[in-house]
């Protein structure tokens, strides 16, 4: 399941909606809203996300479908919040379950470092002053996302 | 024949507008595309000379500037992406 | 924080006992119960989870304290459950919280993946003809701490 | 002086409970002790002969056959741990 939503959304009740005893195991990465650049002297008081909305649903779509077919997965949920966020809200959850653990632990990680490359969003930190403030992206993520392409092609 | 352009991140905020609607009096291809709107709008040559922009035809990336556009096509410009 | 404890828990209530603007990510494992060896031709309706808890929380001290010494993390939660345990339910969640995902993600999977090898919980499965029956401990599981003590060490 | 034995998964089935608690007159090496138990019990040759049940003395991993126990150890019997 996928979806692109503006409001908030609750673990236990995500992780309900996958809970099978078929399963044995179940990964979550969730990002959340984080105060960085505190440290570069600036006040952040959230993020703005935008997003190409139809776009993006067909390029997590591939994404899960990758993982779906590379690992023994039981279940992939992604969820992507747009628009305003605050400080320490959820962005971004995505839910992996297997009958092992390895097979959600290992395609739970793909997802969330090819959602960043590969996914059309955009952040931008909501500056005290009003401002906003474009996000650049991480050369780091670009870096990982080559890892899997080996292990995926 | 009618194409619409969508703009986002710094396209859309540097632009200051999120998408185009343009009428076109025959086909073209990506790369005329290109050169006319550079003639109108010099952002635009900012634009299609950061190698970072991507472009996506109708949801899908095009990657040959000769690729001819149809009536009813979306071409969207995307800067590299951040979400996660 | 470790807890070891007989009733379930809730994990949006896990999360926010966690949740600080100073992290970016936040990783998951949860183990559920498992109908796994109804392919076995045999059924079973739960799991018994045995413990020496005086031992297990001085291992999982040890085994939470590596991870925050090994990578960047705010926090590491472990919770494991002891007693009766019907099927689909939770029997362990690991949550680490870092600002960058690379870290919660490597130390959760090293979290769990010393917890399988390491602690003192010994689990039985509940037949459906009312017999306890030990279950054995994977082969895969000692060989994939190995790799672990490598990067430990 | 006293020493508490636990024994935990297939011990404590085997042995048909969870502890006991001992009584030695003198002070007796680990390895003593096991001839002790199983020349009160045979199942404890079953036990002392499976290479992979690991003994914690007070709460750790005893390796030393020699080692010498005190009034008020506890020993306990693990069987290879199958949590999580």
């Amino acid at each position: 399941m996928i979806k692109i939503i503006n409001e908030s959304f609750d673990l236990e009740n995500e992780f309900k909606r996958l809970n099978s005893s078929e399963n044995g195991a179940y990964s979550f990465f969730l990002g959340t809203v984080r105060s960085e650049i505190r440290s570069l002297n600036k006040n952040i008081k959230g993020i703005f996300l935008e997003c190409y909305e139809e776009l993006a649903y067909t390029q997590l779509d591939k994404i899960r479908n990758i993982a779906l077919k590379k690992w023994k997965l039981s279940e992939c949920l992604i969820i992507h919040r747009i628009g305003k966020l605050n400080l320490g809200e959820k962005i971004v959850l995505i839910i992996t379950s297997s009958s092992h653990r390895t097979d959600s632990i290992e395609a739970c990680e793909f997802v969330i470092d090819s959602l960043k490359i590969d996914v059309a969003f955009w952040k931008f930190h909501l500056l005290d002053n009003g401002e906003k403030e474009i996000v650049p992206q991480k050369k780091k993520d670009k870096e990982k996302i080559l890892k899997w392409r080996e292990i995926i092609n | 024949m009618n194409i619409t352009l969508k703009y986002f991140s710094w396209i859309r905020v540097k632009l200051k507008k999120s998408h185009d609607f343009i009428e076109l009096n025959q086909t073209t291809s990506f790369k005329k595309l290109k050169s006319n709107l550079i003639s109108k709008d010099p952002i635009f040559q900012e634009i299609f000379s950061d190698k970072s922009v991507k472009y996506f035809l109708n949801l899908n990336e095009l990657e040959d500037e000769n690729k001819i556009l149809n009536n009813g096509d979306v071409l969207a410009f995307l800067p590299p992406v951040t979400g996660g």
